[in-house]
């Protein structure tokens, strides 16, 4: 087998990651695409690190999980304070912008 | 000497600027300034005049030069007067009838409680009439041109709260502005045909011939027909001529040295004067005796059809004028004979005027003739003068009328071959109508059962012209009176010289030796004798007179106009020639505007709102992008990230 | 497997088998991520894929990685998912039908040109040379990544470091309430519920008048309609209420009618009080 | 170095709205009595510029010139040319009338209305626009020019939107929304040709390297600057654009009748007696200088929608019912002879569009103020409010039908001379187009005459049956104006004798000779 499989199978879950994002609207649903989109990266980077036979691709990864963590505390804790005042965590409600 | 030309000018303009930013203090000397002023330059007319005798006949010609008007590049020019013949011609006419006419208006006007400004505008008259006269460039002369349109303006809507008085004065500012359009033109082709538009370099003096030598026939056709438009404005010539008649809404003083004596005749004086230019341009010359004639017979026949005495008049002095410009489309044959009509004219014309103002004066000034008869022992001074005027206008003989009016006829017959003769043919019928339509005026007014007596109101037909008609409805039995002193001398003396003056001027051809020199002359050979045409026309005469008695004098004349003949109702009409103009022109033109005004609206500036109003839509669909929803802005973002990685792709593959 | 077949350019049938079994699994796991409407079942499937992804990482040579995507994402990040969910999901159980216009269409044509395009892409890309991890694994993968990570990444890692504290710190503001105002006191408490006209009496248990006394079935009023009030409020907003009042009622009214023929007088009107949940919407 | 006077003649004004501005809102009349002063000291500098100027000198003097901004070459350049002495003369001898007129226009309306903006503001703004005008005019900077030539519009701007006339026909909600409309139309109008012109202004640095007047006319003459044809024409049809909407020429005539209409009379006055003949100057200056082939291409066009201005003008002025919209119609066929004369190529077309520059100036400030005042007195601008006007103040309807006459060019006032002079010079080289103009003249008499027929004759209205008659500040307004037009209708050769040399300088830019008279051409 190929193993650029792996890269088509990463670039498959970041397409549905991505459409995801676009057409769920809980807030938390939302949030898990986007980890799944960064997963999907993290595959393809490992998978790039074995091509080239060297280790940064892992590190790449590495970084990008723990940017990841610290994102999902920060996003999770914003849907928290959000879902308190507006009793809701659809992210179409997030609209005060609008004019 | 010449230094005498400035003030000659000067004085009544100096009145005229008193007069009008004096205020009201002047109110009650005013008009005695204006008088006074209008001699003062009378008496320097008569000095010249005398200095001007004194000389050879060559050397009659004065210029002075004051200063350089408008310099630029080639383009120059001055302030400077010429007086020669001609000129002095006009003067001594423009500020001897002028002076009688301010004298006479003192009378005349003594109600009015803007008489000051009367003879303000009267003085700013003479001032650019005498400037007209004593120009010596065409562009100076337009000046002058321009300025007695201005105060003929300003005297026919002199009762400005009449609509029909400013419409009046409008109208005649109008058709002469087309008529200083001709001139304007003329002018600018002077200057790039000769380069210049003074008299001198252009026309030449009768020893050394000017620039009009030099130029293509073609061209000097132009100039010349281009005048002869200005000619037919100012002097109320077929097409233009119809202002002349509304006119007479003015005050009859101003009728009679304006629209009578002297502005009228201006064109005259510019074709005369521009002879050099007419001489060596045929067509234009046939044009301006073809027009002449056409005039000629026009104002006689809408004279015979008037029933309002100042119309009536007014319709001779078209014809009269007629005569002077068929004289001056003559060339050298008629140069001279138009002027001598011109001046005696001036006089009977003017005294007939005054004669018509002073029976006006004592009938309430009521103008319809249907409603005078039997004045003359009522006011037998104005009968006696308008009498005398009368005659010498019909050309009795021994009459000044006689004189120059029977020399115009045989100069048209002179001209030889077929237009000889035709228009030879128009004069001739010219004077029967003449002698008919002034019988008729002599009749209605003078004679016959006194019609005013039980004369209920005005008729609105005619509405009255003068200020008293203004108060309203109530009318007051007319009890008839002769008028003041003031105001008769002035007529006696006019009638003295309707009486004698062509005695005096055709005597020892007096007139003729003095002009000659500006002018030129030359004896056309006449295809019948002097006294065969002197016969034709007394028979003429005779005949009007004749067939007016029938009419007038024998019947009694009704009280109120009869429908009267196709003819007569198209005459009493101007010969339906205001309706045309009012059709087409008026009408024509304000349709025009009015489109005009609603494509400007529509169309020009709709352009510049489409495009406004197009860009708000635009941005008001562009704004609807903007909803608010993350997830739909993050859909755009999605694209674009799918776009760029389509764009690196391709760049890859290519 | 061991590191030098790894190097080789095709690689084992094992892994392929591999492959292909666990990627299907990852990529339902995914549309299930997308698809599920209950956020709890999301975050499930999604730990599923994590999992899957997991075992790819160590096939893939990437040992430490598949550990730490074990421990950290499945173990903490998504735990911290499902306690979020509980804190929020229970009310926001979300439909799939869509509210914006088009906007589910649009999404569905960019994710799909999108991913032709990455596929396009990966597939014109001319990866043909593969040399595995294996020298780069050879004294031992951790020890490989962390000679790395202290040498050449070292500043990245201490910002790193700066990051999640910040994070942390960032994340306890951001929940943390800050009581403004001092804590209301029994007696204020009442007061206000008299005054809000809420249901002033403590909540009634549930099964009363009930054939159960399970904890979901709510209890009956005297006349026969269940009151919301005795079930749990959870339990309420998931819609997880069994309803037996119906039989119950027909008894009760062919009790009634019973009753009437007996003592022939009228039924007594049930008494309508103002419901205790209306009030308090 | 000398004492710099052209700077100090727009720096005065500049100082004095800047002063004027500053003066507390108490003190109303003391502000205008310091924008009074702080004019009428302008003129004093500009009638020294007059004096010190020689007119067989050289072609620029009084020139000043520092380096500005060094990285594009733009150099602070000023210079006066006869043309520009004697506009800037015109700009300082109008703004004291024009502030006298609009003496009480800018005060509060006792009906406390908040669109009315402080007194201070107006003055100031006057000044301000007193102060670009003159700069653009003595600017031989392109660049300079340009900055100014748009810094403008906004004191225009702010003059036309924010004072309208007192009393108006219907409501201050309805005036206030149409002098709005108004003064934006004119904003954008003149902004996109602004835009325009910037870009070639921009495009005439590439190309040229240099933004002064000077130096690129030189190089031009001596040949070490070459363009190529389609270049200078693009060129020319930027600035000619921008100076076209300007001046302004068919089909970009819209904006005035609107702007003008709605400002107060002496606003009018200033747009299309001052601000409007930097365009007409600027042709003569800039496109001329900089693009003479361009400019003898673009000359049968341009003279062609210079006729249909004339009669497109007039005719639309006849058809107005508004006094002031008659009078922007008007103005309209006027700039039409000015640019036929100045695109006519000949020392007579060109010296009388100069000559009619400061003409028109007056005469219109004549007529345009009379009218002012006359609507302030009853409150309307329609012409069938009014009606024998004529009995009830006679000073008024003289000096309104003296500012008439001088608007339908009588002879024996100002404006006959240069209109005179432009169509005897267009007609020398373009017989054709000189025949159909005159018949503006026609057209001219019939407005003037119907405006006034309608207005001061006939029964008195009951409406101005009290109408007082000029004020003693009003005649001062008028009555100075009218003895000027008198006085250069009879004699204006002060001003021709100005004009004359730059008039050959710039003939001689384009390489036009006046055509010979036939008579000599034939020998």
């Amino acid at each position: 087998m190929n193993p650029v499989n792996y890269l088509y199978l990463a670039a498959l879950l970041f397409t549905i990651g991505a459409t995801g994002v676009l057409i769920r609207r809980n807030a938390i649903v939302v949030f898990m695409c986007v980890e799944l989109m960064l997963n999907a990266c993290n595959l393809a980077f490992v998978a790039f690190s074995r091509m080239h036979g060297n280790l940064d691709g892992q590190i790449i990864a590495f970084f990008t999980m723990v940017v990841a963590a610290a994102e999902v505390v920060v996003g999770l804790a914003i849907i928290v304070s959000l879902f308190r005042t507006r009793h809701s965590a659809s992210v179409d409600d997030a609209s005060l912008m609008k004019l | 000497m010449e230094n005498l030309i400035a003030p000659l000018i000067a004085a009544p303009l100096l009145g005229a600027a008193v007069l009008l930013v004096g205020g009201r203090r002047l109110d009650r000397a005013g008009h005695w300034i204006g008088v006074v002023l209008s001699f003062v330059s009378f008496a320097l007319g008569l000095v010249l005049f005398a200095d001007l005798l004194g000389k050879g006949a060559g050397h009659r010609t004065l210029t002075q030069h004051l200063f350089s008007w408008i310099p630029v590049a080639g383009f120059q020019a001055d302030v400077t007067f010429r007086l020669d013949q001609l000129s002095m011609t006009f003067v001594l006419l423009i500020t001897g009838v002028g002076s009688l006419i301010h004298l006479y208006s003192v009378g005349y006007m003594a109600h009015d409680e803007r008489r000051r400004r009367f003879f303000g505008y009267l003085n700013l008259f003479l001032a650019a009439m005498l400037l007209l006269v004593l120009a010596d460039n065409y562009l100076l002369l337009y000046v002058g041109w321009e300025g007695v349109g201005l105060a003929s303006y300003l005297l026919i809507g002199f009762w400005q709260h009449k609509p029909s008085a400013a419409t009046a004065a409008k109208k005649a500012f109008l058709v002469n502005r087309v008529g200083d359009m001709g001139l304007s033109i003329a002018i600018m082709l002077m200057f790039t045909t000769f380069g210049s538009f003074a008299f001198g370099p252009v026309l030449g003096t009768h020893e050394e011939p000017g620039l009009v030598g030099d130029a293509s026939e073609g061209r000097l056709t132009a100039i010349a027909l281009m005048l002869l438009l200005a000619a037919c404005g100012k002097s109320a010539q077929v097409p233009l001529q119809s202002w002349l008649g509304d006119a007479m809404e003015g005050p009859t003083p101003v009728s009679a040295l304006i629209h009578a004596a002297t502005m009228v005749t201006a064109g005259v004086y510019l074709i005369v004067r521009s002879g050099a230019i007419f001489n060596a341009a045929p067509d234009a010359q046939l044009a301006v005796t073809v027009v002449g004639a056409v005039t000629l017979l026009f104002g006689a026949i809408v004279g015979c059809a008037k029933d309002d005495i100042k119309k009536a008049l007014a319709g001779s002095t078209m014809s009269q004028i007629g005569y002077m410009v068929l004289a001056a489309g003559l060339g050298p044959i008629g140069y001279v004979f138009a002027i001598m009509h011109l001046v005696t004219h001036g006089f009977f014309k003017a005294g007939l005027f005054l004669g018509a103002g002073s029976v006006m004066h004592g009938m309430n000034d009521e103008v319809d003739m249907r409603r005078y008869g039997g004045l003359r022992k009522y006011m037998p001074v104005t009968f006696i003068t308008f009498g005398l005027g009368y005659l010498a206008i019909i050309g009795f003989p021994g009459l000044s009328g006689f004189f120059s009016k029977d020399k115009i006829i045989e100069a048209a017959f002179a001209k030889g071959g077929t237009e000889g003769w035709i228009l030879g043919g128009a004069a001739l019928l010219g004077a029967a109508i003449t002698a008919f339509y002034m019988t008729r005026v002599m009749l209605m007014t003078f004679f016959g059962e006194e019609r005013w007596r039980d004369a209920p109101t005005p008729s609105p037909a005619e509405p009255s012209v003068e200020p008293a008609a203004e108060t309203g409805g109530e009318h007051t039995e007319p009890h008839p009176h002769e008028s003041p002193k003031v105001m008769t001398i002035p007529m006696i003396v006019l009638a003295v010289g309707s009486v004698f003056g062509g005695a005096f001027f055709s005597i020892g051809d007096r007139f003729l030796n003095w002009l000659e020199p500006v002018t030129g002359h030359d004896h056309g050979d006449a295809p019948l004798s002097a006294g065969v045409i002197t016969g034709a026309t007394m028979v003429c005469l005779v005949v009007g007179v004749a067939i007016a008695w029938a009419q007038y004098g024998r019947k009694p004349v009704p009280a109120v106009a009869p429908r009267g003949s196709l003819l007569t109702r198209a005459a009493r009409r101007d010969l339906l020639q205001d309706d045309f103009n009012h059709v087409v022109l008026v009408r024509g033109g304000e349709h025009l505007t009015r489109s005009l005004v609603y494509l400007d609206h529509s169309l020009v500036d709709g352009v510049v709102n489409g495009t406004a109003a197009g860009f708000g839509g635009l941005s008001g669909r562009l704004r609807r992008l903007q909803n608010g929803f993350a997830r739909s802005y993050a859909v755009s973002m999605f694209g674009g990230a799918a776009l760029l990685v389509a764009a690196t792709l391709l760049m890859r593959a290519v | 497997m061991s590191a030098h077949t790894l190097a080789a350019y095709t690689t084992s049938t094992g892994e392929a088998f591999q492959f292909w079994v666990l990627g299907t699994v990852a990529v339902i796991g995914a549309l299930c991520t997308v698809f599920m409407k209950k956020a709890v079942h999301s975050a499930l499937c999604l730990a599923g894929t994590m999992i899957v992804l997991a075992v790819f990482y160590l096939a893939n040579g990437a040992y430490f990685l598949g550990i730490v995507q074990i421990v950290v994402y499945t173990g903490a990040i998504m735990m911290l998912f499902l306690f979020v969910v509980m804190l929020v999901g229970v009310t926001a159980a979300d439909s799939l039908k869509e509210t914006i216009k088009g906007q589910r269409w649009l999404a569905l044509l960019c994710g799909i040109g999108f991913g032709v395009l990455l596929l396009a892409g990966i597939g014109n890309a001319s990866l043909k040379e593969f040399n595995g991890t294996g020298r780069a694994n050879a004294n031992g993968n951790v020890e490989g990544l962390a000679s790395l990570i202290f040498t050449k990444y070292v500043f990245a890692f201490e910002i790193t470091g700066a990051l999640l504290i910040t994070a942390a710190v960032g994340a306890m503001v951001l929940t943390h309430r800050e009581r403004t105002e001092r804590a209301k006191t029994q007696r204020e408490l009442s007061e206000q519920r008299v005054r809000e006209g809420t249901y002033i009496p403590p909540l009634p248990a549930p099964g009363v008048y009930a054939r159960h006394n399970a904890v979901d079935i709510a209890g009956l009023l005297p006349d026969g309609t269940p009151s919301e009030l005795t079930v749990n409020k959870t339990l309420r907003a998931r819609g997880q209420i069994r309803d037996v009042s119906t039989e119950a009622l027909g008894e009760l009214r062919a009790l009634e009618q019973r009753a009437e023929e007996r003592l022939e007088r009228r039924a007594i009107e049930p008494e309508t009080f103002k419901r205790p949940e209306e009030a308090s919407k | 170095m000398s004492f710099p006077l052209l700077t100090a003649t727009a720096a005065l004004p500049a100082l004095g709205a800047v002063a004027t501005a500053a003066v507390p809102a108490a003190q109303r009349t003391a502000a205008k009595w310091l924008a009074l002063l702080v004019s009428l000291a302008t003129l004093a500098l500009a009638v020294t510029v007059l004096v010190r100027f020689d007119p067989d000198g050289e072609r620029y003097q009084l020139t000043e010139n520092h380096a500005w901004i060094r990285d594009f070459g733009v150099r602070y350049e000023l210079g006066v040319d006869g043309i520009a002495v004697a506009l800037v003369a015109l700009t300082a001898l109008l703004i004291p009338f024009i502030i006298l007129a609009g003496w009480h226009d800018a005060d509060p309306l006792e009906t406390g209305s908040r669109r009315w903006r402080p007194t201070q503001g107006f003055f100031a703004l006057i000044l301000a626009v007193e102060a670009m005008v003159v700069i653009s005019f003595e600017a031989t900077d392109v660049f300079v020019f340009y900055i100014f030539f748009e810094a403008m519009l906004i004191p225009m701007y702010f003059l036309i939107g924010g004072f309208g006339d007192r009393a108006h026909a219907h409501g201050e909600e309805t005036a206030a929304t149409q002098r709005s409309y108004a003064a934006v139309k004119f904003l954008l109008y003149n902004l996109a040709g602004g835009l325009i012109m910037l870009a070639a202004v921009i495009g005439l640095y590439v190309v040229a390297g240099s933004f002064s007047l000077s130096e690129i006319a030189d190089a031009r003459a001596n040949g070490t600057l070459h363009m190529a044809t389609s270049t200078e024409r693009w060129l020319f049809l930027g600035f000619f654009f921008a100076f076209a909407v300007k001046a302004p020429l068919w089909p970009l005539h819209t904006w005035l009748p609107n702007a003008m209409q709605e400002a107060t009379a002496p606003v009018a006055v200033l747009i299309t007696a001052v601000v409007d003949k930097v365009g007409t100057f600027a042709m003569l200056r800039f496109c001329l200088q900089l693009f003479p082939e361009a400019s003898k291409w673009a000359t049968p066009v341009v003279l062609v929608l210079a006729v249909i201005s004339i009669i497109y003008g007039a005719l639309l002025a006849v058809g107005q019912r508004d006094i002031k919209r008659l009078v922007a119609y008007a103005s309209i066929s006027h700039f039409g002879f000015i640019i036929m004369g100045v695109f006519a190529m000949t020392s007579q077309g060109q010296s009388g569009a100069t000559l009619y520059m400061v003409n028109h100036g007056i005469s219109t400030a004549a007529l345009m103020l009379v009218a002012g005042f006359l609507i302030s007195r009853r409150g309307s601008r329609l012409i069938a409010d009014y009606g024998g006007v004529q009995k009830v103040a006679p000073v008024l309807a003289g000096t309104f039908l003296i500012g008439g006459l001088a608007t339908l060019s009588l002879p024996g006032l100002a404006p006959f001379v240069s209109e005179f002079l432009v169509l005897v010079g267009t007609f020398t080289r373009y017989p054709v187009i000189g025949i159909i103009a005159t018949f503006g003249i026609v057209l001219a008499a019939l407005y003037t005459l119907v405006l006034y027929q309608r207005t001061m004759t006939g029964p008195v209205k009951p409406e101005v049956s009290a109408m007082p008659d000029l004020r003693a500040r009003e005649v001062l307004v008028v009555a100075p104006l009218i003895v000027l037009l008198i006085f250069l209708g009879v004699y204006p050769k002060p001003v021709t004798n100005i004009v004359d040399p730059a008039v050959k300088q710039t003939l001689s830019d384009v390489h036009k000779k006046d055509p010979r008279p036939e008579v000599e051409a034939a020998k």
